[in-house]
């Protein structure tokens, strides 16, 4: 069985409940190499996509990530805003017309999804931002052969990536204002988009 | 953290309802999304100026906004740049057919949802510019970071293009001379103590009790490093060299001076920092033609200054002597 | 202490310096003795007005010096009122032959020093007369006490007398129109962190992480008592309530509300605080024909706020809205 | 012998220092229940006087006290400024033309300067000021029958007056708008009296 509206919507759900839970996390990260807010932008601006969720319930996975989509770029504002509002409207139109997703259109939706990330915000890997998780996860995804081990294996992949940014000296964002002072700090956006990734990996499959 | 608001979340809205409640007679206020026009727009022929931007700057945009400046501003969540929706309602809103300016500092998000802005609109038949700030010397200039950080000269810009938009400038025009102010003029910005954000309720960097923080922007960002405080002369001097070296500026010059507030700062204190600051133009023959002195790019209840040097001619003189008229800058009407 | 001055006892000097080298075509600073006046002063047959008080409270007074307000301020050292020498010399520069108004604030030294050069300036033969001001409500007003403070409406008599003075008005009748002002303003303060005087180097009082002081003045003082710092609209309730009572203002009545920050806090808590103001005001049915909102009268970097209302009749209303060009204050001109 | 210019000038002298060697002591009284400025202004008040003692050189004690009122009044500012300064200015009328002084001229003298304060201020004893220091050494000055052992008498009253400020009520000056709050502090003024009398119980007399 595949991923249908509902499990996107358990998807949204408990990515909401990561980001409220890390709220304060977040804003940390984002304290020491930005201005402290990306866990406050991220968790109203999932409030507010769950609202619209349930009001519109929309009939198929592409179509839910269309409406969170819409609601990131209009509530959460920032860097994230249309970083996470690209990210889930490429997913979404990757995704239009199937009622039911299956690993490869799963992975090709991420794929385009990254891709829309990178011509919004013209990051590469190793710029220490949100990119660096997102890249080596979808790579996991795309070499999977099943959905339930290829989402394992992204969400690990996506908190290796997390991980590896922490070192890093930021070239885009905010966090590049600081320079070399920029070193030794976990990106917050890498780290909300490891916590995109374990939701999936806890809702999408089985 | 204490602060005069009701919850860090209504912050923004219960602050628009101060401004609907005092300048109700020249502003219009939009709740959702959340913009501030002026009260007559948009006005026929004109071209509408907006900026945008996260709050907790005050008094840009907001304070900014009547005949001879801006149109109209879209505040953001505190330090977080607004979004598209309010954008495109707030050109809408002030389009009077001639086209319509967007003033953005140069940051990311900022950027990003102005540029999501344009796309969306397209739709709606409205001939957009944009101005792009960039004039914080503390960052690297580079294609492959993010540049430098929009800071001071934006107050300039929003009052020069607002008096060539009244003066009947057409929209190329209008940004055109944007440019030109934003490619003359420089800013350095320091810091004696962190900000708090009403949503973290924690300072946004830690300092100790004799050191400032140098490079700073306007979001409680840290700096590009810290050092002993010294006089005043020396603060000056450390935040002037920078400037002056990068244009680089040179005698005989006409320059408009800049001293901004962080907004915790007392204006004594920005005085006295001013005195610094035309005693060392004063001697690299540097003439300072104008001033403005205040808190007008603030950082909430950051402790420090900035200082912007515009570079002037005798197009963006006559702008920023034109007249003014809104809450937060004033002269001549 | 991190403040961005050269030496303690150099800060009034320097900001001098600074306050010529900004605005040398519009003020005259002496600097022994230190006073600041109007560049065209003294202005043949009109009523010239001169206010004092000590530094740290920026603007007032040298901001307010201009056509339409002040005609001469005279700073003290920081928190230390100013000199007879300073006010005699300042009387003279501004006397056009009509009389000089002395706007002083109620503190005992102000007031000692006012009277002395009141005295002392017998023998130059210039007519002077003296509005005190005392709003504070905070303060108890008794015979056998220094009586309530000059805060807040000092501001807005400065501003309504240099109107009337400016259309000609004598100096008994621009006396009498201040001293109506007075008698109609009322004010409360409050604080949400002491400030640093540069002499003394240290917190002016100690306030708890979620505590704040109510009736504070303006010199850094402790206030009348302290309690938990509630939400904006508590702390507006508990400013409004005692001003309200005491005057008292009833429904219908117009009036200026001024909603002043004590120099640390953002403008946008301002906004935040003025919302909750016109609320509190609306539910007694009175009308807030005017406002004023920012940092007038302060405390160096304090953060918090003060409240002042003032009853508005026609011709207080008219001086009010009459043009002022100050470096701090200005429109219609 | 009696007192003459240059003992007046020892004097103020020995109180320029207690002032400034008291500094910040007196800062500290006026920051808890003034604003904090008693001490500096004292300061540069006493520097200045001396410096134009240094330069006109005046010829009798009354001349001398004269000087350094005009000082005060033109440098201190503040309450302490005309206070201090009506103090030694009627001190110095009352001395004028006596090339030395003894103790009845003395205590005329003192007599009225306390009275040209409480004409300036309106304080009565009791209202925790300067007065509640220089009533009482007034008063043991005058009750004195010689100038070295009435000095002495003078320094202690003083001494005793400043610390009876501590328990109470202010009701003039800045303090007064403590109300209640301003109990439990001694006043920075009576304070700064107290040095005065005890420099001058050290340099006058012997
Ligand atoms: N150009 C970019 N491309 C990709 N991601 C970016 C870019 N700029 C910033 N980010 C991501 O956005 C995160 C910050 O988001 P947020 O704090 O919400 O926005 P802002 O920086 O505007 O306050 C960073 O940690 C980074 O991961
Ligand atoms: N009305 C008064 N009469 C006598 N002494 C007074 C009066 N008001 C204040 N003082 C004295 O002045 C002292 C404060 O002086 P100072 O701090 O220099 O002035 P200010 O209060 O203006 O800052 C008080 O401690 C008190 O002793
Ligand atoms: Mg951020
Ligand atoms: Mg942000
Ligand atoms: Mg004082
Ligand atoms: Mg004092």
């Amino acid at each position: 069985m595949g991923i249908t509206a509902g499990r996107a919507v358990d998807w949204m759900n408990r990515f909401a409940s990561e980001v409220s839970e890390h709220r304060q996390e977040l804003v940390r990260l984002d304290t020491a190499i930005g201005d402290g807010d990306h866990g406050t932008n991220m968790e109203r601006g999932m409030r507010k996509a769950l609202d619209r969720l349930g009001q519109a319930q929309p009939e198929d996975p592409g179509a839910v990530l269309k409406s969170v989509a819409m609601t990131l770029v209009s509530s959460v504002g920032g860097a994230a805003g249309p970083l996470y509002g690209t990210l889930f409207l490429q997913m979404g139109s990757s995704l239009a017309g199937h009622q039911e997703v299956e690993l490869p259109e799963l992975s090709a939706a991420w794929r385009k999804g990254l891709e829309g990330v990178q011509a919004r915000g013209k990051a590469q890997p190793g710029d220490k931002t949100m990119v660096d998780a997102l890249t080596p996860a979808v790579q996991a995804l795309e070499e999977a052969s099943e959905l339930e081990p290829g989402l394992q294996a992204a969400a690990r992949a996506a908190h290796d990536g997390m991980l590896a940014t922490t070192p890093l000296v930021a070239r885009k964002g905010r966090a590049s204002y600081l320079g070399e002072r920029s070193k030794d700090h976990q990106d917050p956006g890498a780290t909300s988009t490891y916590y995109l990734f374990k939701s999936a990996a806890e809702t999408l499959a089985g | 953290m204490k602060k005069l608001i009701n919850a860090p979340d209504a912050v923004l809205s219960d602050a628009l309802r101060g401004v609907q409640a005092a300048h109700g007679d020249r502003l219009r206020v939009s709740f959702d999304p959340a913009y501030v026009v002026r009260s007559d727009a948009p006005v026929q022929g004109k071209v509408g100026i907006i900026s945008g931007g996260g709050s907790g700057h005050e008094p840009m945009h907001g304070g900014f906004v009547g005949p001879g400046m801006l149109d109209g501003a879209c505040p953001g969540e505190v330090f977080t740049s607004p979004t598209p929706d309010q954008m495109i309602e707030a050109t809408k809103a002030v389009d009077g057919g001639a086209g319509v300016l967007h003033v953005v500092k140069n940051y990311t998000g900022d950027v990003m949802n102005f540029d999501m802005a344009a796309e969306l609109g397209r739709g709606e038949n409205i001939e957009v510019e944009t101005v792009l700030t960039n004039d914080d010397v503390a960052v690297e200039d580079s294609l492959y970071t993010a540049g430098r950080r929009g800071v001071g000269v934006t107050v300039l810009i929003e009052k020069i293009c607002g008096g060539a938009a009244e003066d009947g400038r057409s929209l190329q025009e209008v940004a055109e001379l944007g440019r030109r102010a934003n490619a003359n003029g420089r800013s350095m910005g320091m810091a004696l103590t962190p900000c708090i954000t009403p949503a973290s309720g924690e300072p946004s960097f830690e300092l100790g009790d004799d050191e400032v923080e140098i490079g700073i922007g306007i979001h409680g960002e840290p700096g590009r490093f810290r050092e002993q405080l010294g006089p005043a002369s020396q603060v000056a001097e450390r935040l002037m060299a920078p400037i002056l070296d990068d244009l680089p500026f040179s005698s005989g010059d006409r320059v408009l001076a800049f001293v901004n507030g962080m907004g915790g700062t007392p204006l004594l204190e920005l005085y006295v920092m001013y005195a610094e600051v035309a005693r060392v133009a004063g001697e690299r023959g540097i003439q300072l033609e104008r001033n403005l002195i205040g808190n007008y790019i603030t950082s909430l209840e950051m402790q420090g200054c900035s200082i912007t040097l515009l570079k002037l001619d005798d197009e963006l003189l006559r702008y920023w002597d034109a007249p003014v008229n809104t809450p937060a800058l004033r002269w001549g009407a």
